[in-house]
């Protein structure tokens, strides 16, 4: 979790995208250093997912400009579990992965994803938050550089999704990869991340470290300010920003 | 109150509709809506389709039978197996059917491949699409009678001429069918597999292939069809053997009795291979959620 | 051996025969003919004779006239038989050629190649009748001169009937489209198929009148290419002999031949196959081929007439060195030497 | 460090790869990685496709000039388009191509209607399933060429007879990828439509003709061809006019230079009306996103 | 909200459903009311979606039996967002109606899940959370007796989220239907429902009523309770159940 003080293995600058008329990305700056965590956060329809597929090379429907460096090996996370319908689950982590051991480290992703026993089970017959866990297995199988993900946890319950999270910090831990999370869960950001960044305007509108301190009830005061902050820059007032106004 | 609608599923859903429900709800039965109109039809019956077929049968045989078909032109049913019998007794049916078989799969086997494998060479890059896809286009525009002598010139007149006509009109239906369902892939798994860093045959055999099966399977559908029916063109030359020799025969000597058995063994053939082609469809195509499959 | 065909012309250059030097009566070792010719295959299959000939042989199914033209273009092909009009065609489209045979039938009129069917629905009693009808007409094919022909002898001319172009590569859309009522009248070859039409409708009316016109010219006819190879050319004028010998005995062994090819070979039911044979009539081979050439000429001519091409002099269609080889084998074959020619 | 791939991107992201960068990022530049390999492939030029057809006049031309190819057999381009000259100044080539492509165009519109609405009918239905599709396959199975004597004896020797041939032609490719297609439809979406209550017929309009579109389409693409093609058989009976007509003519009589004539204006006809599918193609599937479109 | 004490529209009686050997509802007994809203909480693949399928008499895959009475006017809002690709995004809202002001009310609904002025986009060119709300518009406009709705909100950030729960609520006061809304979100739940129903081994098994106080302390102190009950029913113990430990 501790970024290395080393040249960033991600780098934008002044990343522009249209599509058609409308321009999406205008100017985006980025730097991402290796083993760094980093969460994006944005309204809907801000640009998150056009951002992410830029970092891809993904973007050949857009239009645009800007300097965009990325390790090799990335790998992503789309929004939507993208599954290849004609392959079984295993087939659909390992896929494009060789080796004698590429089904053992498969089968070993679906469990960590708590979904064993279920590699041989087609896409179809998954439930949309299982879907969504083999496409992140899909991901880790395969220790990238660079992780994109985009809403990987959206559609889990809570208790799966604290079990992604542990996954997720262990995996990082031992690989170090560069991360680049989008969530809409605040509070998500900041449990994961090093750095939180909110888009606005087809912009960097704020860059914000999370300086948690380890333990205590300190830690749970910045916590709070934080999210305070945070969903300030969404736009949610402190009077909105939770049902539960023994937070607020 | 509002309209309900009930239901009470026994263990097969697909049970018909109508079927009483085992347990009553009085306050909401009394004012029953119409269940939810299915719009997706349930599994059609594997034997089904022998329907059609077995009604053409009924009403040839009942025209025979009262003489609204006229026997002299359309020989009655009955005959038609006696002759198939005759034809049977005597050997020509199977011999000649062996042989044109042998032709059809050679053909199949060579077109498919060519078919295939232009279809991905033309799909997957720009230079292959530019240099083969007119070209098909043109090949597909002419007349395969019309070809014959240049085929002639080119493979003479003996077998590989013939399995030749059979591969090439075999090739289009695959090619056209294939090409445009590769083409027809949706981007989402082009990109995924980019982000995945598939090497381009690894994309090929696992996005590619697959993902063009069910516009394969039609192309195969209307090869293993060509196939057939190229044999009553090429069986016309230098033939003295086969099942388009023998309908061609035949005609010459208007024996329509021989020229319907002729016919009605088509009819088998393409509905049995055309079976095979399904069954294979049904086989592979086990991840796909469709309206009927 | 015969799918060579520029690379071969170019080779032949040197050892080339000339049209009109001798035939050379040796066959020198390892020539092959490609001949299209199944009828004549069926009878030395038959007796034994094909394992006499000083030659190797390709049988092909290959008839008609279109097809033989292809086949000859690629060089698959180096004798066909057919009807007298497809070695004019050849010629006009600029592929010489020449026959080497020639067959007429004994008794022209009592056995004709084609006869015209009466749909039962038209009122024809005979070729007097024929103004204003509706007359199936293939041209290019020897079923369209047999019409033109016929229609000049009622003095008629196209104008006068109406021709539906209706080429008829089988029998069985002459024959529907008569009993259909779609066209008056069809030339439709004697034989089964002309059996079968009225043995099915003609108790509703349909009826079968003789052409008057002579249409028993059937030849053998090879590219000049063919000839101007030595070996080739003695393989001929061996092949020529043993057809005439064919012919002679098709004609002595009707019910034999009935049997062999018709039942055998065809397909046919054995009752078919004896009519069948009864109505094809008795071969003659012309041992002399005046007759042949005038009958050409007035061809050659209504056909250019017909299609607006040049007419040319019929003798170029004729190769004289072949005249009398077939005639002499038939008619020793027939039981000693008779002159067959009138 | 790791491996990084850079890429610059300009305007128009489509442009060649290899294009230099306008900024440049010294540390990163010193060990760059090949950009990531795109295996879609960008959209293709839209005449592109003529470099096949024309590839193709290339080697007919200088076969023709070296003496490769037999002049009579293959007449060199030149001859041919002389004697295409000859056919427009005589007036013959434009006059039958009129009355050819009034046939086609009955044939295709009688075709097209008849093997979309049997399509929904089979497709939608079991009981339709049942009756028609087992039909279609037996028609389909059976050679047309020997169903000429039937359908003169139902439809006569007229244009009636010849439009029908066409549109059965024209109706097996429509029937069989629209039938095909609209089984294809996802799950998901007659899912949808069911639970937002559509009538059949909305369903049918919204849901199963959009969704068939694309299989329709290549349908229409054999269809047109088939329609073009079943010239050459139709013309053959009862015709003196026509492009199938002219060919089989010069068929007979060996004319090997209008056969070309003919065979060049097939392959131009084929090309353009491909052409005009593709087109429609290409307006009325805007929301596809498929790998290549 | 106000439930009325009427007969229940939605009556599910000992409901099981099964995928060829796998049981996953084993006697599921569901009342809702008219204009009763309840929110079905459980893990990911615990058989949420195969309920609601259902209720819409959409599970022709599944084998099973039990009773189930539904109104014939329901709504589904799926878990994928399902727009017909072929259809611009106000055509698919409008899909299936009829009427001169389909359009009309059709372009104001789109309004409201805050997407106007994008009638004429098609679904591809919508961002995931724009995708999602354009499904929620589709089922609101039909004013549904039952509307059944699968984690509508899974994609929204938190600012569009809380709009859409004003307007969903604004919406049911007006028209009163029942709702069943499958979601992952405790606090939205709580927020949202009169009953919060919990799904465990392909049962119904909790299901609490929302009983918060109006306004005060209370309330939040009662929002509190619950939260850490359906917590605590989800398997989250104290410890995980909020990254923030000011809430724990
Ligand atoms: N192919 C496209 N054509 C036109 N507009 C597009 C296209 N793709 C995205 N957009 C538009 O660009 C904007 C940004 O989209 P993007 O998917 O990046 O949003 P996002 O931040 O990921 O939102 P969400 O959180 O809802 O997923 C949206 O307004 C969207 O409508
Ligand atoms: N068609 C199917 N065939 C076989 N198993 C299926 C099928 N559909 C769903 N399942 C299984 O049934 C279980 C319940 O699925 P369901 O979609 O109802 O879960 P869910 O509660 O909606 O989960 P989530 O919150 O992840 O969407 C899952 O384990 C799933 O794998
Ligand atoms: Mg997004
Ligand atoms: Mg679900």
């Amino acid at each position: 979790m501790s970024p290395a003080r080393a040249q960033p293995v991600v780098r934008v600058r002044n990343l522009t995208r249209r599509f058609t008329l409308k321009g999406v990305l205008n100017g985006v700056d980025l730097d991402i250093r290796k083993g760094e965590f980093v969460a994006l956060l944005g309204r809907s329809g801000c640009g998150k997912s056009t951002l992410l597929r830029a970092l891809a090379h993904l973007d050949h429907e857009a239009t645009g400009e800007g300097e965009i460096v990325v390790p090799a090996r990335l790998s992503v996370v789309f929004q939507d579990a993208r599954l290849l319908p004609w392959k079984r689950v295993l087939d659909n982590v390992i896929l494009g992965l060789d080796g004698v051991d590429a089904k053992a480290r498969g089968r070993q992703a679906l469990a960590e994803v708590e979904l064993p026993g279920r590699e041989a089970s087609w896409p179809y017959e998954l439930s949309g938050g299982e879907q969504q866990r083999v496409a992140l297995a899909r991901s880790l199988v395969r220790e990238p550089e660079l992780l994109l993900a985009d809403e990987p946890f959206g559609a889990l319950d809570a208790l799966t999704r604290i079990r992604m999270h542990v996954l997720l910090k262990r995996l990082s831990a031992v690989h170090n990869p560069a991360v680049l999370l989008v969530t809409h869960d605040v509070d998500e950001a900041i449990e994961l991340a090093d750095r939180v960044v909110v888009m606005d305007q087809g912009r960097i509108a704020a860059d914000i470290p999370v300086d948690l301190p380890a333990q205590g009830p300190e830690r749970s005061v910045r916590f709070t300010q934080l999210r305070r902050q945070l969903l300030g820059r969404l736009g949610v007032e402190d009077s909105l920003a939770h049902p539960d106004p023994a937070i607020a | 109150m509002n309209a309900q609608s009930r239901t009470a599923l026994a263990t097969a859903l697909e049970l018909p509709r109508g079927v009483r429900e085992p347990l009553e709800l009085p306050a909401a039965a009394s004012k029953p809506a119409p269940a939810r109109r299915r719009l997706g039809i349930p599994a059609a019956d594997p034997l089904g389709w022998l329907l059609g077929p077995a009604l053409l049968v009924l009403v040839w045989t009942v025209g025979s039978m009262t003489g609204v078909i006229d026997a002299r032109i359309l020989p009655a049913p009955w005959v038609t197996v006696s002759t198939a019998i005759d034809l049977l007794r005597e050997g020509r049916l199977q011999a000649n059917l062996l042989i044109s078989a042998w032709r059809a799969a050679q053909g199949l086997a060579f077109g498919v491949a060519a078919g295939v494998i232009v279809a991905l060479i033309a799909g997957l890059s720009l230079s292959g699409g530019y240099v083969f896809d007119g070209l098909v286009q043109v090949k597909r525009s002419i007349p395969t009678l019309a070809l014959i002598p240049l085929v002639i010139l080119w493979f003479g007149i003996g077998e590989t001429m013939k399995v030749t006509v059979i591969a090439i009109s075999v090739f289009i239906p695959i090619y056209l069918n294939t090409h445009t369902a590769l083409r027809g892939i949706e981007t989402r798994y082009v990109e995924l597999a980019e982000t995945l860093g598939l090497s381009r045959w690894a994309f090929i055999r696992q996005v590619v292939l697959p993902g063009a099966l069910p516009g394969f399977l039609l192309g195969l559908r209307f090869a293993v069809m060509a196939a057939w029916l190229a044999l009553v063109v090429v069986e016309q030359l230098n033939a003295t053997s086969g099942i388009g020799y023998m309908i061609n025969l035949a005609r010459t000597y208007a024996q329509s009795d021989v020229i319907v058995v002729g016919l009605v063994v088509y009819a088998l053939l393409g509905l049995s291979s055309d079976l095979a082609v399904r069954t294979l469809e049904a086989r592979t195509l086990t991840w796909r959620r469709t309206f009927a499959k | 051996a015969t799918h060579e065909p520029a690379a071969k012309a170019a080779a032949l250059e040197a050892g080339q025969l000339a049209l009109d030097a001798p035939l050379p009566t040796r066959v020198p070792p390892g020539v092959t003919l490609a001949i299209g010719d199944p009828t004549t295959e069926q009878v030395l299959k038959h007796t034994g004779w094909i394992k006499d000939l000083p030659f190797q042989v390709k049988w092909a199914e290959i008839t008609g006239g279109p097809a033989v033209t292809e086949a000859f273009h690629a060089g698959a092909l180096d004798v066909g038989t057919v009807a007298n009009i497809p070695p004019i065609h050849a010629i006009w489209v600029g592929m010489p050629v020449k026959m080497i045979a020639v067959r007429f039938r004994q008794d022209p009129a009592d056995y004709p190649s084609f006869q015209l069917a009466i749909s039962p629905k038209a009122r024809i009693n005979s070729l007097k009748d024929l103004r204003g009808k509706r007359i199936a007409y293939s041209p290019g094919q020897v079923q369209g001169e047999i019409v033109q022909r016929v229609l000049q002898s009622q003095g008629l001319t196209a104008k006068d009937v109406t021709l539906i172009e209706l080429p008829s590569p089988t029998a069985d859309v002459y024959v529907n489209a008569l009993a259909g009522g779609q066209i008056d009248v069809a030339p439709i070859g004697s034989g089964a198929a002309l059996k079968r039409y009225l043995d099915r409708f003609g108790t509703d009316g349909a009826k079968v009148l003789k052409s008057g016109v002579r249409d028993d010219f059937v030849t053998m006819y090879v590219r000049e290419e063919t000839l101007k190879d030595p070996g080739k050319a003695a393989a001929l004028a061996a092949y020529v002999k043993v057809w005439g010998r064919a012919q002679a005995w098709i004609n002595s062994h009707p019910d034999e031949w009935a049997q062999v090819y018709y039942v055998g070979d065809q397909g046919l039911s054995p009752e078919d196959a004896r009519y069948v044979v009864q109505t094809n009539g008795k071969a003659e081979l012309p041992r002399d081929w005046t007759e042949a050439i005038a009958r050409q000429q007035g061809s050659v001519d209504l056909m250019a007439e017909a299609t607006g091409r040049k007419p040319f002099d019929a003798h170029r269609l004729f190769d004289r060195r072949f005249e009398t080889l077939s005639a002499d084998a038939f008619a020793e074959a027939e039981g000693g030497p008779k002159l067959a020619s009138r």
